[in-house]
């Protein structure tokens, strides 16, 4: 017998395994599909699901998310594994054109309860076709709700969530997590909101909003900050769409210094997004400008010491902080 | 496997009211890709499915609901941009889609209901029904990547799907002849192992009789089937479009108004087989019915601000969705 | 005999056809490829040039921007039509994974001088799948230049700069300006330069950045304003990447406030980035919030009516502008 | 068209330098996507080649560079990381274009190498040379769309390329039984009106002949070719990744390296005719280059953080570039 609070150890991407089990247990219209679906973590559930619902897909991105929105529309819930970000842009055709459109256009006929899973597959080694964090590239279309999850809990409650949401979600996952071992509930029920940013350090100088992969960074950076005397307060931003705008207007509102960190480019990241927001929203509780902290607007390169150097740590973060005095 | 008495008057019927709803657009409303002179192929493909089979189709979206029997008010509503169409006036001319009808999508991206109608025989398949789902597209989409790669899926889940080319020769102004490597679209079927089959699509009851054959396929499990249905469009790629150069000759089009027009021909083979005052009956009675389609239409009122907001989303949207310019 | 400063009356699409015009025949490495690409404005270059050199594609968006860039990385320089922006996610992976990164993943062995035209196709009743403006979508990407040309005589300027550039470059047409004439040098050699933005309108009290077609209304909207006793200066932003920051920051340094109107959905659009920016860089030198002028969070309506409503007027701006005092 | 005595000595140099310059990768750096078992598909298809034609590639990157005559000690720098890299330590393991030799792109997105290629065809054809374009690719890749839309391409332009697969039956861990619609990836070709022609990739000679012939097609103005060849990897997908599956029997492998290895069968046929000796020094000449190789390499330094900005752009870049983040 589990008790409502009971919790396992999991890691990250075990957490993500465990979710889609689960809801392939709740729901048999829950069908997973992807290539290679094995290598990336799913291979136990061949052990309790069979062929129908556990789909090795060609390598056929735009169609095989595509054929995910088609079951979408008639009756199932797939989980469409896109593996790594990168490919993304292949199937960004069917996701833009049809998943995030479809209800809107038939006048709210249909629903896409479609999830798409992807990882962002960085500080690898694998260069620039490899590396990508394409979220913002789905942030500036409606009709997508899109998800980056920190932990391993919020990678099992949200992946749960958006099983059961009607709309098409997608979560990028982060691989540099995969391995980040974590207590997390045992209850097949307890599902992370999406939409809520989450504060996981109250502080009242700075804000630091975490995107995706960021947070542990984030946390430490707040560590090193409490150190010397700054009271950091960190969110993790968990949905990049539709942003938790409350949560971080009512943070800056107290601390009045922003940061963001967010591994996408910096030129139109969610870093952006969210510093244009908040100078429009909450202009008047800033007291100091927004800092984001990002990759710079190069490719990833191959060589490892090179490629390090292009993502977000916690002396950068830091560092950014100490501009704002 | 071939249509009975009444459901051949039911095909004509359906034919007569791709053509006469059409023409009132062309009356009332110049906007949008019209399926004059696709009507048998059309028709043909629908009656061969039940309501419950899904159906995709494309920028040239008007025939295939009413092919499939959707209701005719909110199909020209919807063109007509009103709060009473079948999309609440959202979607319009490229995408008359109605989900009643198991139409699950009309396809503005060329190619895009490629992969969505394989979504929906996979869908069927997993859900363990027997329903299959037609793909509807042109002669140019099978140049689209999704094409290949979704018949390649169906192929070896052996999905219950119909893939149906409407081929009338041209995409826009590009003929098949320069754009395909080689012309027989039903060819490119045995690459992917499924069987390609090429169809007169002026003749409604060949297309009928080659649709029903995939389909008995398709709901025994032995998979997807390509067909390709010779048709041909009477007017121009769009009647909002200007063409400003000649791809194809008035000769071409004339012979084929004289002598390959569908309607024109099926009416000759009822009348053949005796059956003229039938069909004069119904093409009294879908005159009607287009006569109080437009009226319908043009009565309904227009969508508003708040519809293009609460037609986004199935679930509760976030704060982002419910805040400022939605007002 | 023309004179160096001659001039024609051309409208914005009779300029874009001058300029391939002229590249061609300037530089016979230069060819043009598209769909149908005669109803688009071409027709009248197939009297001059033959099919080698002007090539009707089939429907294969991804392959045949890459067929562009495989064409552009030995040799030609090649025009490449992707005709309507919405199609552009089709060929996002050449454009971003290939077109995007192949100089920076060769090491500088290889450039890539690729134009790809697309055109914003919105105010137009063609509904959703046809009326996006995607231009933040390849703003992330480090690698492209992306253009957005407001007037006749930089579709023209722009585009002949575009294809003498040796890296790729994307333009985003907005059709809204198809039909509006204007004075047009008639020198070949006059180009628009890439990457900076012009000061259309000076004045004093507030900063427009307009972005793409938004170029007209913010002028009428300056108009307007100068009536009511406030003086707003207008910059026609033009290239979305690289952004021209020091024009934007030397302005708002003097008026201290500032409006972007931005056809583009508002989350994660380029007035997002240029907010950002002045929030990040200009911080002190802004005395109001940023406004964005952009289209809502909802997608494009079949609807005439609801659909002219969702983009930039002059009102709008005109309104934002005095939410400032 | 067969290959003379010297050259194939040379298609046995090239064969060989596959094989060892993988084997100490195995040993030295364990990082990629090996091409041991296929170097006679590599090999023979470059040779064929002209050092003016062009090739593009896969992840599975480092024998098309060999095969095509590339120097080695950046290559072997490459994947060290290191700025004297063929592509400073920028590019790596899948991307080991060497320009110089007519590489122009190695796509680690499977199927992105269709387009570039058909590309550099076009570019042939329109600057009127008679270079070739060939583009290998894996049996997975063809069910990316733009394996279609760009033989398609080709097709109706009869542009000099040549489609090249280097069939080795798996997609990391997904057969091709299960993957494609029917299993003959030449008998696609037919869809498109063009040649397909499957061969043994384990037979470099054989691969020579039929990539020979398409190659004089292609320069005589007739258009593509797909040719299959029938090859066989004999590490994992890639032996940094962890496969958690048997998707193929070690029986299987163990028959293909001990009855099908391609750099083996072909010594043998050699000696056979008699060249040993001549064998034994390429070996030992090789071998060398690969150690002198890697030395190099180790010594060689790191790309550096302004390598990063100054390989972006070709035209000076715009203010935002230099500004920031470069330092
Ligand atoms: C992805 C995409 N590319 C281009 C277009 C523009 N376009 C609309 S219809 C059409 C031609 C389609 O030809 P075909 O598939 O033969 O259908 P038909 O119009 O002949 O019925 C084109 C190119 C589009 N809508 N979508
Ligand atoms: C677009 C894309 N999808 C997926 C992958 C992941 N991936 C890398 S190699 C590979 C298999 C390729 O198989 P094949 O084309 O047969 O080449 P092989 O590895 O056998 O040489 C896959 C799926 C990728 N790199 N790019
Ligand atoms: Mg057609
Ligand atoms: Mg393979």
């Amino acid at each position: 017998m589990t008790l409502a609070n009971d919790t396992v150890r999991l890691s990250y991407l075990q957490a993500i395994v465990e979710a889609q089990r689960e809801e392939m247990r709740r729901d048999e219209n829950v069908i997973l599909m992807g290539e290679d679906i094995a290598v990336y973590g799913a291979q136990s559930l061949f052990e309790e699901f069979d062929g129908t619902r556990l789909r090795n897909t060609p390598i056929s991105e735009n169609s095989f998310v595509g054929v995910g929105v088609g079951a979408a529309l008639t009756g199932l819930r797939p989980i469409v594994d896109l593996t790594i970000a990168s490919f993304c842009y292949l199937a960004s055709d069917q996701l833009i054109n049809q998943a995030a459109k479809l209800r809107f256009m038939t006048g709210g006929q249909l629903s896409v309860p479609l999830v798409v899973r992807t990882s962002t597959f960085y500080n690898n080694r694998t260069a620039a076709q490899h590396a990508d964090r394409p979220y913002p590239l789905f942030m500036n279309t409606p009709g997508l709700k899109i998800l980056a999850p920190a932990t391993a809990s919020d990678a099992k409650g949200m992946l749960k969530a958006a099983v059961r949401d009607d709309d098409p979600v997608v979560i990028f996952e982060d691989i540099n997590l995969w391995n980040k071992k974590e207590d997390v509930p045992v209850d097949p029920d307890v599902l992370a909101p999406i939409g809520k940013a989450l504060v996981r350090r109250e502080g009242s100088d700075v804000t630091i909003v975490s995107v995706a992969g960021c947070l542990p960074h984030a946390l430490k950076a707040a560590e090193v900050l409490a150190e010397r005397g700054i009271s950091a307060e960190v969110i993790d931003l968990r949905t990049i769409a539709p942003l938790d705008s409350e949560t971080i207007l009512n943070s800056v509102a107290r601390t009045g210094r922003l940061i963001v960190a967010d591994n996408s480019h910096k030129v139109g990241s969610v870093a952006s997004e969210i510093a244009a927001m908040v100078c429009e929203e909450g202009f008047d509780t800033l007291r100091r400008p927004v800092r984001r902290v990002t990759a710079p607007q190069v490719h990833v390169p191959y060589n490892g010491t090179l490629e390090k150097q292009l993502f977000v740590t916690r002396d950068k973060i830091v560092s950014a902080v100490e501009t704002l005095d | 496997m071939s249509l009975d008495s009444d459901r051949q008057l039911e095909a004509f019927r359906r034919m007569v009211r791709i053509r006469l709803f059409e023409e009132a657009l062309i009356a009332h409303n110049p906007v949008g890709h019209l399926s004059i002179g696709h009507e048998a192929a059309i028709v043909g493909a629908c009656m061969a499915l039940r309501d419950d089979d899904y159906v995709t189709g494309t920028h040239r979206s008007h025939g295939h609901p009413i092919g499939k029997g959707a209701e005719i008010g909110p199909l020209m509503a919807e063109i007509f941009g009103r709060r009473t169409g079948i999309c609440k006036g959202l979607g319009g001319s490229m995408h008359l889609t109605d989900a009643r009808m198991g139409l699950i999508c009309e396809s503005a991206i060329v190619g895009g209901g490629f992969p969505l109608a394989t979504g929906a025989g996979l869908s069927a398949q997993v859900r363990g029904t027997d329903q299959v789902s037609l793909c509807f597209f042109g002669d140019g989409a099978t140049n689209q990547g999704t094409f290949g790669e979704s018949i390649n899926m169906a192929a070896i889940w052996k999905l219950p799907v119909i893939y149906f080319c409407e081929n009338n020769g041209y995409a826009v102004t590009t003929p098949v002849a320069t754009s395909h490597g080689q012309p027989d679209i039903a060819r490119r079927a045995d690459g992917f192992g499924i069987p390609g089959v090429a169809v007169d699509g002026q003749d409604v009851e060949a297309v009928h009789a080659v649709v029903a054959q995939a389909v008995a396929r398709a709901r025994q499990g032995e998979g997807p089937t390509l067909i390709e249905a010779r048709t041909y469009r009477f007017d121009e790629h769009s009647n909002r479009l200007a063409i400003p150069i000649e791809y194809r000759s008035q000769d071409e089009i004339e012979y084929h108004r004289r002598e390959r027009d569908p309607v024109a021909l099926y009416r000759a083979v009822l009348c053949e087989r005796g059956r003229q005052q039938e069909c004069e009956a119904v093409e009294n009675e879908v005159r009607e019915t287009i006569d109080a389609a437009v009226a319908f239409a043009r009565e309904s009122p227009e969508p508003e601000w708040a519809d293009l907001w609460d037609n986004m989303y199935a679930s509760p949207p976030g704060p982002e969705h419910a805040r400022g310019d939605r007002k």
